[in-house]
């Protein structure tokens, strides 16, 4: 069988690109916040994964308002950098993984998951971000990757049950892959944030900091967090932290936690990182 | 119809209603990620938005860039900040613009650890404050 | 509440659109089918929906392997019949019906179903075809529709028992709409056939027959056969039945059968009818 | 890979590995839905191929008009049927085409029903056959 190696957390702040790819990394707002990824880059690198599945949300680049998947898994062999309004970020070309990827869609679909599969998908910020962070700024990214969009723009997104579920059917479609592949599995967007109208810019930190808790160490409670509760505390983007249960629902019931980082701010958001391991 | 989260205030969810009410002034905003529509939206953007069947109020608000109303009429945050990308604005600089906040006060904010949860869970907390 | 007052399933044979458009249902080859629809048009003509629900394949016309959606709910105002290599067919544009389409989407993804919604989509003859049989060729459709397109041609569909629960969803969703709307629900395709190499023609009445008997009343054992009985028994396109188990999941556990026909062949394929009413 | 429907004679389960293969194959069949594409197409065949990458072996099967190739090279027949169509032929001429049967035979061995179940369940009844 296939192995997941190790789950990897992390908020996908276009900002934090931004700062990388014009070298701003050192100044001092930034300064706080990428060191936090520095023990995780170096755990990234001696972990060498040959595979990266990354969930993340499109913020209206690949997919607009004609066709809203729930779940949409890239099977594509690449995925070019999304021009999302400023430009497409200068990060190398996102080369897929389609025998893990189809492999996976076969399985979860079979195991009762309505999937989207696409096979023509730009990426945006959501997916590039967390591989800057992961990875540093290489030529070309170091192992094929595999996206799995979620809808988090259009509500309702999917319940975080549903997140953590999929997480486990894909845990089992990794599983009953052929021998010998490692792979991580990210989770990416949060933590609290708020980008739009008057209540732009709230943060929440006793709720980011309660919910990597409960991730960690109950993730069934944290699965159980609806909505509306996190639309009220984490802001009304704050809800793409559903997007981190599915990571967790791959992982072991126990997990080990290898690092864990929280900065407030990057631009308009928390940023909240956990590197977890398979106890 | 209302809804469990009616009640979060300075907040829009973009929930079914307001992405019909929204449906071409959102999709005049996607068009945006081409560089050839942006720079046609900037050498006339009357004739631009004629392309779009959006309402007279929807076309008002984007002229005007009155971001607030925007989401107002169906509007969603990361498509209108394709036409804050083709003016050059900061996704900061634009949350800025929403809170009526000079964009220093707010990066103040921000640094001091944003806007607390405390006295914006409910509308009841606004109208009292 | 709004209501289910009818549950219809009919094969969705592009060569039926072609004869009724023009004017060949008299014939001799077609007569005989044509007759059995004709006590289903006065059961529909005299229920008078206000709304149908058509549960149906797009057959690489919609989309194509850029993106494959395994249930796509149609939330546009309208649809236009696609031209899918032969012209498109006379048939009237086909109206949708928003309000209650986004309410069933927003209520099946909170019963972790993982919808894709679409709101551009040409139809093509999986749709058009049950409405002109149902129908018959008026001016205008009598009643909006709300497309709901499976994914049946790239392997694997949803299983036949993920399609019956969504079935149920879709009925806890309309039960808990504002009251007074009459909806029928449509489940098309099948029944027997393949189209595609060596096999082609292949006709099963028998499996047809129990499946029939099944559906109607052991709707449970029909939601548990294997897709590859399907394939084996029913040809290759035969799983297109999966669509009938969506249909009867919205019907009670109990149904009256108004009317059935059974019909062999119309160009390809096993021709079959049944008009359920809840009991 | 195996699979519990390879075991079925004479089907081709439109699976990951054959999507895989014949992506590009039935995009260019996807692209004949357009009316203007038909018109190119038939106007200069090669050409029109050279805007798809796909194998030699699958373009020489589309030119060839070997539609059980196709299919044995990824080709799906939704995909394969919208070439039919610009070639003027019904799916029943199509499908008959795939059987290796005269066209005429093949209606008739529908109209007594098709093709029985019986015999044509596994791969062994056919190499007995
Ligand atoms: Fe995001
Ligand atoms: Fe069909």
């Amino acid at each position: 069988m296939a192995e997941i190696v190790g789950g990897y957390a992390t908020s996908h702040v276009p900002a934090i690109g931004v700062a990388m790819d014009q070298g701003k990394t050192a100044e001092p707002y930034w300064q706080p916040l990428f060191a936090g990824y520095e023990a995780s880059r170096k755990w990234m690198a001696e972990l060498k994964p040959d595979v990266a599945i990354v969930v993340f949300n499109d913020h209206a680049n690949a997919f607009s308002l004609e066709i809203i998947p729930t779940f949409a898994l890239g099977c594509a062999a690449e995925y070019r950098p999304a021009d999302e309004g400023w430009g497409a970020r200068p990060v190398p070309l996102v080369k897929g993984h389609p025998d893990l990827a189809w492999h996976i869609a076969q399985s979860v679909i079979l195991d009762e998951f309505d999937l989207t599969i696409v096979n023509e998908m730009e990426v945006d910020h959501g997916l590039t971000v967390p591989l800057s962070l992961a990875f540093g700024q290489p030529e070309a990214w170091p192992c094929p990757v595999i996206p799995l969009a979620v809808n988090v723009v259009q509500y309702p997104p999917p319940t975080g049950n549903r997140c953590f579920q999929l997480g486990r059917a894909i845990r089992r479609a990794v599983d009953s892959f052929e021998p010998g592949l490692r792979v991580a599995i990210f989770g990416t967007g949060g933590m609290s944030h708020q980008l739009q109208a008057e209540r732009a810019g709230l943060i929440n930190a006793d709720f980011d900091r309660r919910f990597l808790d409960l991730l960690v160490n109950e993730p069934e409670a944290a699965a159980a967090i609806p909505h509306v509760e996190y639309l009220r505390e984490a802001g009304s983007e704050g809800i793409e932290l559903v997007m981190w249960l599915v990571m967790r629902g791959a992982m072991n019931a126990r997990v080990r936690e290898v690092h864990r980082h929280y900065h407030v701010p990057a631009s308009n958001t928390a940023v909240g990182h956990l590197v977890l391991e398979n106890d | 119809m209302t809804a469990d989260y009616d009640d979060i205030p300075g907040t829009h969810v973009f929930d079914a209603a307001r992405s019909r009410q929204g449906y071409h002034l959102n999709m005049f905003c996607m068009s945006l990620r081409v560089a050839g529509n942006r720079e046609a939206f900037k050498a006339d953007e009357a004739s631009y938005l004629d392309r779009f069947p959006m309402s007279g109020e929807q076309r008002q608000a984007v002229l005007a860039r009155d971001w607030n109303r925007m989401l107002g009429l169906g509007g969603n945050v990361y498509y209108t900040a394709k036409l804050a990308a083709t003016d050059g604005l900061t996704f900061q600089e634009l949350a800025a613009l929403m809170t009526g906040m000079a964009l220093e006060d707010y990066r103040d904010m921000m640094l001091r650890g944003g806007r607390p949860i405390a006295g914006n869970r409910s509308k009841s907390e606004w109208s009292n404050g």
